[in-house]
């Protein structure tokens, strides 16, 4: 579904990224975990096409997705929960969860869609015509989640979808992305809630100053002593 | 360099002694006298525009005040020196003074209401500048439409002839400007402004006090302007009020000093200076019908070249501009008429600009920490 | 009693006037975030555009938005690429627009002179024709602005509110990158609004032309105006716009007739204050964050 | 061949070919000054005349008149053997339409430049702005439209236009005494007045200069005659809704209509008014741009002004303006101004170089003082006649205003009848 | 010394009661978990009595004195000092520049230049030295957040809130800064700490404060709190509760 193959990116003259490969199947999760700066984000940023690659591919169902603009990213199947939350702010909550079912194959379904997402957090119907910027901070990130899954994606890509939401809702988005993986989406998260997301996961990457360094079932990266020092603190 | 913020101000102050007795070596060179009203204009845009930056440009409130305080110092001078004959020293620092009270209230009223800000904020200022336009225009003391002339002012022996006298006044207002700005910028109200413009709320929060440090650089913002639209009165000979309210002081003193650059005082004191030596040398050049199209065109290239205005690109860059400044005056001497030191000044200060825009320079990649294990006291002991 | 009606009806109906210059000057700076100065220039172009096609070609002033508009729109979406391009900021737009400002004014005092120009009464029938409502003129040029505003106001804020363009400008204008990353293709949205907005001034160009001489450094004049219009109105409201062009053309209307032509700026420039002291966000305008 | 001086001036190509060949065959300088030697290809240096003109900003429309005006003269001037025998070239800069920086403009011509002479600029600001600069200079000041009258002290500064020191009482009482002389003078008058330096001065006259007769205007010229003034207001230079004046002027209902308009106002409060189907009986517009008051179509028939010079008979009988003005019309059509009669403002521009011309010559040399005493001892001949500088009256000359309508779809001079173009008197009468 | 009451806080956005009457006290020395589902008030809480909204009615008091309707300058000089919870730096100016402020003003004025060097040492504190004289774009969400911390601990506050300054760190980095918080604590300050990390909350709160929809439904001695069943079908969710 998914190819990074030896990817490089960077801000201005300093590089952020080096070499970077990694894959996700066809309904697979795969989990990103590593330390604070590590480069996780940008790598996000350069799947979905908002942060320009400096080398390497990015094939996605076997086409190159590399140098596309986020439009057309977007369009091909990817949506994306980008770190801290980054909604419309001054918009309703209902105008940006339609933004998320903006492009044409989501607009179809974007009702049922929509009924969804307020199903999953009740606390967006409540406030669906507040201006999505004077949400708390954990309602913007239900409400970033709910945007991307608005867009009917075929890969999901999270960046920290538990920050800053009760333990009872990060409960929930976890059994969302299993819910939604089991209806066929593949799903690349990063969590820094890196038990839940290995016990959800299939695969994990471990990701250190931008390089890859450890690929693993999710489940051997949970017993791996250094992964276990180093990420969970144990 | 930060640590010496005396240093600024104690150049200027030399600078300016200097050029204080410019007009005599202008008489003595036999130099022509336009040199010494050139001069006066540069000084005069740079008040205006140093004076509009340190609150517009400091704060961030973006305001198109400047041409009411601008107005109301022309108007203080004409009103009080011709019509009341009042003497004319004293009144300059009137109208620099009413001006500040002008902008003290609309500061009084507008601050009050955390929501006035941005785009609002200017349309209040622009706003006022047109309510006294009405407001003079409908009152005969002030002028009724007839307009003032300035014609029988009588100025002072003291100060020399007119062309000297303007130049000394226009010296001293720049110089008080220019000051008064380097002063602010390395102060804590400096900061302070800098933090509003960022944050407002966090500047508040973080224990800046906003209310009375937006008032105290709109305050001084409206003294400099009035005072220097009261020395500019004296140049204007003849006050109307569609000459004096309207947008035209406003629009260029936010040219003036978005091209120079806001964050730094030096930046509007160069804006000033390039785009008023630019301009008046195309108008010298006398082509009408392109030298629009040529301002428009380099200001618009400036704007997309230069984005952080020229004084902190020109510092970044100094070899290039260097280079560019030499050839300008190269380029001066081979092109353009040997005849007029201005016209040498426009080709350096152009090959400086167009050097800065040469587009080089390399960034470092910080190495990343962790958090240090040191101990809070050992941080303030430190 | 005539006196006063009849004033106030022209006041209201210059609002027409003002608000169709306004609209596309909220939508370009609300949404877009580009101060497009150059939309004047537009509005000036446009008013010569029909003058000349009247002038030359006896072609009916109604007639000329015709051409001006696709003309305008074109030169709206062309302006947009380029900023984009070049990634043009709030105060950059307001520069650099500062400068083709200037170079179109110098460009029409190139072809027109800087000397006025005006249709006359056999090229231009509309400018002493009213309709007639008991014995109240409703000037027809006046009228038409009027009418078209209302439509284009209303039009425009369904366009914005309610559909799936208008959502995407609005993401567009707050959060580009995401914004993209739902598949928004930006350049696409933003020229599309940008021509939107050029066509508006188009209209108001041959309504201008239609009521008034013209002459090259006209433009300049409507800056206060406009912009006391569009930030009273709320940047990027378009309803907000229209009654803010509204109450301005009626307190400069009253104004005139209580206090002399003189009073005019000044009433409309002191109720303006008074607004935004009390509703500072502008009449429409969003209240809360 | 005259052809040779051409290229050292400032005057574009553009007009160069017409009026040169016209210009060639006539041996009579359009200057006046009276030559009567077949023209020589002026030699040597050039003499540089420097001037500002608001080429942009509000003043610009009328100012590209006095450009066009300009550049005819010095073309034909070249044409005619240059002045002192030497080519002469007008540089005229750019004021904007901004008074300090006319100043600075003046400045730098006189002291950077280096100009020889000067010309004065167009508009109130901008003459009084550099009024300042030529007195500090010494340099010899013509001028063509200062209509502040008494702001001009200056004793080298002459003012071509022909209004006399007092326009404030001259140009009302002229109009008056044109409306009189069809013995159905208005009852009751409307004043609509721009606030405009000039048009106030005009209308309101000014207390503030000391002298009584500068505090007269218009309006209280109106009140002595009798005539009952039924409306007064005054409007600003920036005015765009004429709805609600014109509702004022409807309900009003005066007999005249004094306007003491500039530019477009004319037309456009005719506009308004047509709106609210309403038609004074008269009108009179103070300094209106002629050719969109003509546009106005039916409406704008019987409406006055004041001119000093327009291009039909009698101010052609003399073949020599016959030809200036045929010229004046070729060149103004050729740069692209939409009303290319030579009427007052061209004239007064005509004018003003005829005085500097005839004074250098007169003096001979390019010594200011010497011109400046020519000028104010000797008479010169001007495209408005004969022309005394009054040293007396701040060089003002007697006023030489004409009353001129639309009649028939154009402009005449109706009043006095011994001005009038051959049969047209003035047309007015208040009770249809 | 530093003792702050509130009571009865009510603070309303429109229909939304995001405060409806809260009351409590911040005593001397303590760390405070102030723990509640999203939406429920924390952030709100913090605003106000920090100054940056002021409450429709209620009252602040802190020792002693009512700061209720202080402006938000002068709580800071009086110790009280906050983080956002979405990072609000200063955008035009360096990391360095950004932490300098807030030395700058309060009871003891620095002037720039002192300001300057001060500055670095809290940077280095909370690791970003590196960083000091970069632009703030170059930093990413964390990075940023520590910023925040070192500009509220540069105005050397008696209470320092912390608003979930440590979501979004993995396990490990969480221990690291539950000591950095700790070592801020030993110093003397009274630390508010708002955070969604369970761990984090019960390994340093020594007492703690649960909101609900706007109201306080628990109060106590962490352990306790943490169990109350309100608490756990509100905010905790059954996994947590088996954590
Ligand atoms: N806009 C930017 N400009 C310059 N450097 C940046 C920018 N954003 C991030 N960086 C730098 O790039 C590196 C990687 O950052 P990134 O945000 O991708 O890390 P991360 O793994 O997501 O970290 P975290 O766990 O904190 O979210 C960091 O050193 C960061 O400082
Ligand atoms: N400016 C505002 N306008 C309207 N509603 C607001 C505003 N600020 C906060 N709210 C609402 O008030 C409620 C409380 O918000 P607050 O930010 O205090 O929650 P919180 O407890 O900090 O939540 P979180 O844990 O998600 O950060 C939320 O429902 C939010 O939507
Ligand atoms: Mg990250
Ligand atoms: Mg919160």
């Amino acid at each position: 579904m998914l190819e990074v193959e030896s990817v490089r990116a960077g801000y201005g003259q300093a590089q952020a990224l080096w070499d970077v490969s990694l894959r996700v199947g066809d309904g697979e999760i795969v989990t990103i975990i590593g330390p604070n700066g590590a480069g996780k984000s940008t790598l996000v940023n350069v799947i979905a096409g908002i942060h320009p690659a400096w080398g390497g591919r990015i094939v996605f169902d076997g086409r190159e997705i590399t140098a596309l603009p986020p439009h057309r990213v977007c369009t091909a199947g990817v949506a994306v929960v980008p770190e801290g939350r980054q909604v419309f702010a001054d918009m309703t909550v209902t105008d940006n969860l339609l933004i998320g079912g903006y492009h044409r194959a989501a607009r179809a379904r974007r009702k049922e869609n929509y009924e969804r997402v307020c199903e999953i957090f009740p606390r967006l119907a409540e406030r669906a015509n507040q201006l999505a910027g004077s949400l708390s901070g954990g309602e913007q990130q239900m409400l970033a989640i709910g945007r991307a899954l608005m867009a009917e994606p075929r890969l999901l890509l999270l960046d920290e979808p538990s920050l800053g939401l009760a333990p009872v809702i990060v409960d929930t988005i976890f059994e969302i992305l299993q819910r939604i993986n089991a209806e066929g989406v593949s799903v690349l998260v990063v969590e820094q809630n890196v038990v839940e997301a290995l016990e959800l996961a299939s695969r994990g990457y471990v990701l250190e100053q931008g390089r890859i360094v450890k690929e693993a079932a999710a489940a051997d990266l949970l017993d791996d002593p250094d992964v276990r020092t180093a990420y969970l603190g144990v | 360099m930060r640590q010496r913020p005396w240093l600024g101000p104690a150049v200027t102050l030399v600078v300016a002694v200097a050029l204080w007795f410019y007009p005599n070596l202008v008489d003595a060179a036999g130099w022509p006298i336009f040199y010494l009203l050139f001069a006066y204009t540069v000084f005069f845009w740079v008040t205006q525009a140093s004076s509009w930056n340190l609150f517009t440009g400091f704060s961030g409130y973006f305001s198109f005040g400047q041409g009411a305080f601008y107005g109301v110092g022309v108007y203080a001078l004409g009103v009080l020196v011709v019509k009341r004959g009042w003497p004319l020293l004293p009144t300059f620092v009137v109208g620099g003074l009413l001006a500040s009270v002008l902008g003290l209230f609309i500061g009084l009223v507008v601050f009050r209401l955390r929501r006035l800000r941005g785009e609002i904020f200017a349309l209040m200022t622009l706003a006022v500048a047109f309510v006294l336009g009405a407001v003079a225009r409908i009152s005969p003391t002030i002028d009724g439409g007839q307009g003032i002339p300035l014609s029988s002012v009588p100025t002072p022996d003291a100060l020399g002839t007119h062309p000297q006298m303007i130049f000394r006044l226009g010296l001293i207002t720049a110089v008080l400007a220019v000051v008064v700005v380097q002063v602010v910028q390395n102060s804590r109200l400096g900061w302070g402004l800098f933090s509003i413009r960022d944050d407002e709320d966090v500047a508040e929060t973080l224990g800046v006090p906003t209310f009375r440090f937006k008032m105290i650089a709109l305050g001084l913002t409206s003294f400099l302007a009035g005072l220097s639209g009261a020395v500019h009165a004296l140049q204007v000979s003849y006050v109307t009020i569609e000459e004096v309210f309207n947008i035209r002081v406003p629009l260029m003193v936010i040219l003036m000093s978005i091209l120079g650059g806001t964050r730094h005082w030096m930046g509007p004191v160069l804006g000033a200076l390039v785009v008023h030596t630019m301009s008046d040398r195309l108008n010298r050049a006398g082509l009408e019908a392109v030298s629009d199209i040529i301002v428009g065109a380099l200001l618009i290239l400036m704007i997309v070249a230069i984005k952080e205005g020229l004084y902190l690109r020109m510092r970044e860059r100094p070899l290039v501009t260097a280079i560019g400044a030499a050839v300008g005056v190269a380029a001066g001497f081979v092109l353009g008429p040997l005849d007029s030191a201005v016209t040498h000044l426009a080709y350096t200060l152009l090959g400086a600009v167009l050097g800065a825009m040469v587009p080089v320079g390399r960034r470092r990649r910080p190495q990343s920490g962790a958090p240090a294990t040191q101990t809070i006291e050992e941080v303030v002991g430190g | 009693m005539s006196l006063w009606t009849q004033s106030i009806v022209s006041g209201l109906l210059s609002g027409g006037i003002y608000a169709m210059m306004s609209l596309g000057m909220s939508l370009s700076w609300g949404v877009l975030k580009i101060i497009n100065l150059a939309h004047f220039s537009f509005i000036l172009l446009s008013g010569y555009f029909t003058y000349q096609l009247a002038f030359s070609y006896g072609w009916d002033p109604f007639a000329a938005i015709l051409v001006c508009v696709p003309v305008f729109a074109l030169a709206g979406m062309a302006l947009q690429w380029a900023f984009d391009k070049l990634r043009v900021s709030e105060f950059e737009s307001l520069l650099l627009t500062f400068g083709l400002f200037i170079i179109f004014e110098s460009i029409a005092s190139t072809v027109w002179t800087a000397d006025f120009r005006r249709m006359d009464t056999v090229q231009n029938p509309y400018q002493s024709q009213s309709v007639w409502l008991g014995d109240i003129a409703l000037p027809v040029p006046q009228l038409a602005a009027f009418v078209v505003a209302v439509i284009v106001a209303f039009g425009t804020r369904y366009l914005m509110e309610k559909t799936d363009f208008g959502r995407a400008v609005r993401a567009l204008s707050q959060d580009r990158d995401v914004a993209r990353a739902f598949g928004i293709d930006p350049h696409r949205v933003a020229m599309r609004l940008a021509g939107l907005a050029a066509a508006f001034a188009a209209i108001a160009g041959v309504f201008i032309a239609m009521s008034r001489a013209l002459w090259p450094g006209l433009a300049v004049e409507w800056f206060g105006i406009v912009f006391s219009v569009v930030i009273l109105g709320g940047l990027g409201s378009t309803l907000g716009t229209l009654i803010a062009a509204v109450i301005i053309g009626f307190v400069g209307g009253v104004a005139t007739v209580v206090g002399g032509p003189p009073m005019a700026p000044l009433a409309i420039f002191l109720v303006l204050i008074a607004t935004l002291l009390f509703r500072p966000q502008g009449i429409m305008g969003r209240s809360s964050i | 061949g005259g052809g040779g001086g051409s290229a050292t001036t400032a005057a574009p190509d553009t007009t160069a070919g017409g009026p040169a060949t016209t210009a060639g065959e006539d041996t009579t300088p359009a200057t006046g000054a009276g030559d009567d030697e077949e023209a020589e290809a002026p030699s040597g240096d050039p003499i540089v005349i420097g001037s500002t003109l608001a080429l942009t900003g509000p003043l610009a429309p009328t100012a590209a008149i006095h450009k066009v005006a300009g550049d005819l003269f010095v073309e034909r001037l070249n044409a005619s053997g240059g002045l002192l025998g030497r080519p002469v070239e007008w540089r005229v800069l750019d004021d904007e339409s901004v008074a300090d920086q006319a100043a600075a403009l003046y400045e730098r011509l006189i002291t950077e430049d280096g100009v020889d002479l000067i010309m004065g600029p167009y508009g109130t600001g901008a003459i009084a702005a550099a009024i300042q600069v030529a007195e500090r200079y010494g340099y010899v000041y013509p001028q063509h439209t200062g209509s502040l009258t008494y702001a001009f002290g200056y004793e080298c500064h002459f003012p071509s236009w022909p209004t006399g020191r007092y326009p404030n009482i001259t140009n009302p009482e002229l109009v008056f005494d044109a409306l009189e002389s069809t013995g159905n003078p208005p009852e009751t008058i409307a004043f609509v007045i721009n606030q405009f330096p000039g048009s106030m001065f005009v209308a309101y006259g000014n207390p503030d200069t000391g002298d009584p007769n500068d505090a007269k205007g218009a309006k209280q010229i109106a009140e002595e005659r009798g005539y009952e003034v039924v409306l007064d207001v005054q409007y600003p230079l920036d005015i765009s809704d004429w709805g609600p004046i014109a509702a004022q002027v409807r309900d009003a209902d005066p007999d005249f209509v004094y306007l003491g308009a500039l530019g477009v106002d004319g037309p456009n409060l005719i506009a308004a008014l047509d709106a609210l189907n309403y038609q004074p009986a008269g009108m009179f517009m103070q300094w209106p741009a002629p050719g969109p008051v003509l546009g106005a179509g039916e409406s704008a028939e019987g409406v006055l002004s004041v001119t000093a010079f327009e291009s039909h008979p009698p101010f052609t009988d003399d073949p020599v303006y016959a030809e200036v003005a045929d010229a004046f019309r070729e060149a103004a059509t050729e740069a692209g101004i939409p009303y290319p009669e030579m009427e007052t403002q061209a004239s007064a521009s005509w004018a003003a170089w005829e005085t500097l011309v005839q004074g250098v010559e007169g003096a001979g040399s390019l010594d200011h003082q010497e011109i400046c005493d020519y000028l104010r001892n000797n008479p010169v001949k001007t495209i408005f006649g004969e022309y005394t500088y009054g040293t007396e009256s701040n060089n003002y000359y007697g006023d030489l205003s004409y009353v001129k309508q639309v009649q028939d779809g154009d402009w005449w001079v109706v009043y006095p009848e011994e001005k009038a173009a051959p049969d047209r008197t003035i047309q007015y009468s208040p009770d249809n | 010394m530093a003792d702050l009451r509130f009571e009865d806080l009510v603070k309303h956005f429109g229909g939304v009661h995001a405060l409806d009457g809260v009351s409590g006290h911040v005593d001397d020395g303590e760390i405070l978990g102030l723990v509640g589902p999203n939406g429920s008030g924390k952030s709100t809480l913090i605003n106000v009595l920090s100054g940056h909204y002021e409450a429709d009615s209620g009252r602040v008091v802190l020792d002693g004195e009512d700061i209720t309707d202080r402006p938000a300058h002068r709580i800071i000089e009086m110790g009280l000092a906050r983080t956002y919870q979405i990072p609000r730096p200063f955008s035009t100016m360096t990391a360095l520049e950004n932490v300098s402020v807030p030395l700058m003003f309060g009871a003891e004025p620095k002037s720039p230049g002192e300001a300057r060097e001060a500055a670095r040492e809290w940077l280095e504190f909370v690791g970003l030295e590196a960083y000091a004289d970069e632009p703030i774009t170059s930093l990413n969400l964390h990075q940023l957040k520590y910023l925040e911390l070192a500009r509220a601990l540069a105005a050397r506050p008696r209470i320092l809130f912390l608003d979930e300054v440590l979501s979004g760190l993995n396990p490990a980095e969480v221990n690291e800064s539950i000591e950095m918080v700790r070592r801020i604590h030993d110093s003397g300050i009274t630390i508010v700490i708002v955070e969604h990390l369970v761990r984090v909350v019960t390994s340093l709160a020594t007492r703690i404060m649960v909101l609900d929809r706007g109201k306080v439904i628990a109060d106590g001695d962490p352990g306790e709190v943490m169990r109350l069943p309100e608490v756990v079908t509100a905010y905790l969710g059954k996994r947590a509760q088996s954590a």
